[in-house]
């Protein structure tokens, strides 16, 4: 919650500032390295040459929480895997963005049924903002959910509900 | 309006316009980012894992070393400047070579530092030597055939 | 009954000698599951004193996905999608071994052509893994570039992979009896297409990184692997053949017709630093590849006419037994211990992942190395998470 | 060499730790008593003519049904390419052997892993502790008789 957030009526200064606050934040999400597994190899391959994620402003992978506003949970979240998953969801800076990627992160996926040791469902962790689903989903769904997510943050405004 | 009094003036202008814009900028962003701390966004990030050890650990004393050898040559080089610049018109006054000399001394008396750090190993970093373990032969391993 | 008095003791995980003697504490530093350079969940705890590790304690089982629990509840069939996940990068090889396993205690005979395009769907999926292995290995050290080179070529792979059965990643292409169905037209031609402009890229990344000069100043000497170390610790694949033991299953127990092509094992000289070290085991995966494009042209040269999938009933009943068999995966030898009651899914499935023995060497060869190289040790071991968990 | 060769290498060496013989294919193996597993392995791995210097697998297998815990070492000898493998029956209720990582320190993981999957306790282990669950974890998953933990530390196992 910003300090001017929910305080004047959506005006023209306001809509404007939200254009701006929005078109900053979606045009350069920086992703956090954060794979798992076979959802990892795909993330790699969209961030490589051929589906670059550069070209969505989304291509810096940064490694540390610190300096990531989006996480992409590729792969099988364990049980032991959860809570390391949300002490890094939070520790990343506001406003930040979860992307479940992959059956797996979605629902358990392929191990949801006989899985003991698999979440079934990353959402039971972090609050998710858009699914991506397949097994792996291929780079260009990834990068359609990429879309979807940089609609949600242009719908985003700071006027008073 | 003297020549002086607008000197003043403008310097002010530009010094006020200067931390205006710093200023703005960053009570704007203050006012703009969302901010609420707590729950674990606090705790030292270590690679998703509660961190474990303290971290204000005794180091080893070699860093200490190396530091103190750095502000010594850091501090050597910002008193090169002055006199570098002084060099030019001493050497018009005549005093050129007297300047010349006292620098070298003060170099070399560093530089008579430096060798002793040198040769008693100070410098010399410590090298990976990996140990495999401590008993290892394995002696059934009969060589030759692999 | 003679005592014999054992090699060594037990590798009790002995601190390595703090060389400096004034006191100094250790720094105990998490390389947790979340690293760039940990390849997956991994964690390793350091314990360090400044640069120097004195202990690397690895712990795993972060993705541990509970496979072998699901193959007793799945038929035979029905497994092998799980296969495909365990070593992600190489699904085609774990299909391989799997069906092999199962085909081997079910007496199933597979068709010649089935085993040829087994053998040109698995190297090329090992020139596939090889190129992350490769390309990740060069963004450890600090290169970029030979990621996007990598990923380049192994897109056009994944091209051809997807135009044979479907998938980009996990294929589940190879099944009990034999390939799940024939090439498209035209794929043979393709496959040429890409070998021919493949080869010459392997003496690119040559120049790009094996002999870039920090490169092997930053791998040559670096977690040095003696050969009867690596064979204690059960490494395979390029970890042990980078330690100079020429041993590669293709050779030693053939399967699925490999003997019917001529290839060379590459093997580790210590060109560039000491025998067995991680400059090796890198070297190892590019020559592998020179050869997997040699094996492949072969295969496609006498590719047989004939169908592609034996008979197999589709509730499949193996006749009570156990069997281990064993395929050549890019990272080792990935075993499967199948133990069958005479149901129509495993009694008992145990499976080996190379990967997970590769791993266990490492609080050995991390003792007294510099911080810096632990990335490169782990880089150049080369794991798969999805394996050493399963 | 032959299964059946080294069967007979192993009877002359150790007749009495040899309960059953299997020569053989698929699996040729022989069932040693627990307490002679360290001494039949040391002898596989160090003797010239076998020299199985490489532990491919332990991999135990649960019999609820005659009450047995069965864990096979699976080898293979890089100088003679010759595979076998040798098993231990232990009782179910509380599986206990002797650890060969003295022989084969490859064995250490697989041993742990065995102990955390299954609960085989390995005695003399470098450091015996769960290597895939959490340390906190209760049961042993592979084990035929496990029920599914229904909830751990806030998350359930089906939602």
């Amino acid at each position: 919650m910003a300090i001017i957030e929910g305080i004047f009526e959506p005006g023209l200064v306001v809509t404007s500032l939200d254009w701006v606050l929005n078109w900053s934040r979606k045009r350069s999400i920086f992703p956090m390295t954060f794979g798992i597994a076979c959802c990892a190899i795909e993330m790699m391959a969209t961030g490589a040459a051929r589906f670059d994620l550069d070209r969505f402003g989304a291509g810096a992978f940064r490694a540390t929480p610190r300096q990531a506003d989006l996480m992409i949970v590729a792969g099988t979240v364990t049980f032991k895997m959860a809570e390391r998953l949300r002490r890094l969801w939070e520790q990343m800076a506001e406003p930040r963005f979860v992307i479940a990627m992959g059956a797996c992160a979605i629902s358990g996926g392929p191990y949801h049924l006989y899985g003991y040791h698999v979440v079934k469902g990353v959402d039971q962790v972090v609050p998710v903002d858009v699914y991506v689903p397949g097994c792996p989903p291929r780079p260009e769904a990834l990068i359609e959910g990429l879309m979807r997510l940089q609609d949600k943050i242009n719908a985003r405004t700071i006027a008073k509900q | 309006m003297t020549e002086s009094t607008r000197f003043a003036i403008e310097l002010l202008l530009f010094a006020a316009v200067g931390t205006a814009l710093g200023l703005g900028a960053l009570l704007f962003g203050k006012l703009l980012r969302p901010k609420n701390p707590g729950g674990l966004k606090g705790e030292i990030y270590e690679c998703g894992e509660p961190p474990i050890g303290p971290a204000w650990v005794q180091f080893d004393l070699r860093f200490y070393v190396v530091a103190l050898v750095f502000v010594v040559f850091d501090v050597e080089i910002a008193l090169l400047y002055p006199w570098a610049v002084v060099y030019r018109d001493c050497i018009a006054r005549g005093l050129g070579p007297a300047a010349f000399w006292a620098m070298v001394f003060f170099l070399g008396l560093i530089s008579i530092g430096f060798l002793y750090l040198w040769r008693f190993g100070y410098l010399d970093w410590v090298r990976a030597n990996p140990c495999l373990p401590k008993n290892w032969k394995d002696k059934s391993a009969v060589d030759g055939d692999h | 009954m003679k005592e014999i008095e054992l090699q060594y003791q037990p590798d009790l995980l002995h601190e390595g000698e703090v060389p400096s003697d004034i006191r100094t504490e250790e720094l105990v530093l998490n390389m947790g599951p979340q690293h760039p350079s940990t390849h997956g969940v991994l964690r390793v705890i350091l314990h360090t004193d400044g640069e120097l590790v004195l202990k690397a304690v690895p712990y795993i089982g972060y993705l541990h996905r509970c496979a072998e629990k699901i193959a007793e509840k799945v038929t035979y069939r029905q497994f092998t999608p799980y296969t495909d996940r365990l070593d992600y990068l190489a699904a085609m090889n774990n299909n391989l071994g799997f069906a092999l396993a199962v085909e081997k205690l079910g007496g199933i005979e597979t068709p010649q052509r089935a085993d040829y395009l087994r053998v040109i769907f698995s190297e090329l999926n090992r020139i596939a893994s090889h190129l992350v292995a490769t390309g990740s290995y060069g963004l450890d050290m600090g290169a970029f570039t030979p990621f996007v080179y990598c990923f380049r070529e192994r897109e056009w792979i994944l091209d051809l992979f997807e135009s044979a059965c479907g998938a980009r990643l996990t294929y589940s292409y190879i099944t009990i009896g034999g390939v799940r169905d024939d090439l498209p037209d035209g794929w043979v031609g393709r496959c040429r297409d890409f070998l021919d402009y493949f080869e010459p890229k392997i003496s690119e990344y040559n120049d790009l990184l094996s002999f870039n000069h920090i490169f092997v100043h930053r791998t040559g000497n670096v977690g040095v692997c003696p050969p009867d170390l690596a064979l204690a610790y059960a490494l395979t694949g390029p970890c042990l053949r980078g330690s100079g033991v020429k041993w590669d299953l293709r050779k030693a127990t053939p399967y699925s017709r490999y003997d019917e092509f001529d290839f060379d094992v590459p093997v580790g000289r210590g060109q560039n630093g000491t025998l067995g070290d991680c400059w090796d085991r890198y070297f190892v995966r590019i020559e592998e590849m020179t050869q997997s494009v040699r094996i492949i042209r072969q295969a496609l040269d006498r590719l047989p006419d004939g169908p592609v999938q034996a008979k197999v009933p589709r509730m499949l009943k193996l006749p009570a037994g156990e069997i281990y068999c064993e395929v050549e995966n890019p990272r080792g030898q990935l075993g499967f211990h199948l133990v069958s009651d005479g149901g129509t899914s495993p009694y008992r499935l145990k499976v080996r992942g190379p990967s997970f023995c590769n791993l266990s060497v490492l609080p050995v060869l991390a003792r007294n190395c510099l911080l810096a190289d632990i990335s490169a040790l782990l880089g150049s071991l080369d794991i798969v998470m999805g394996e050493v968990d399963r | 060499m032959t299964p059946s060769d080294i069967i007979a290498v192993l009877k002359q060496y150790d007749a009495g730790g040899i309960v059953s013989v299997v020569a053989d294919l698929p699996y040729p193996h022989v069932l040693v008593k627990a307490e002679h597993l360290v001494a039949v392995a040391a002898f596989l791995k160090t003797d010239p003519q076998l020299r199985f210097d490489l532990l491919r697998c332990i991999s135990a297998v649960d019999w609820p049904a005659n009450n047995g815990m069965e864990v096979s070492y699976d080898l293979i000898s890089t100088s003679f390419v010759h595979t076998f493998a040798v098993k231990v029956m232990l009782d179910r209720r509380d599986p206990q052997v002797e650890s060969v990582s003295g022989v084969w320190p490859a064995a250490q993981w697989h041993e742990r892993e065995a102990f955390d999957l299954m609960g085989v306790r390995f005695l003399r282990h470098p450091d015996l502790r769960r290597i895939l669950m959490p340390e906190d974890w209760t049961g042993h998953p592979l084990r035929k008789d496990y029920q599914d933990v229904v909830e751990y530390r806030g998350l359930k196992f089906n939602p």
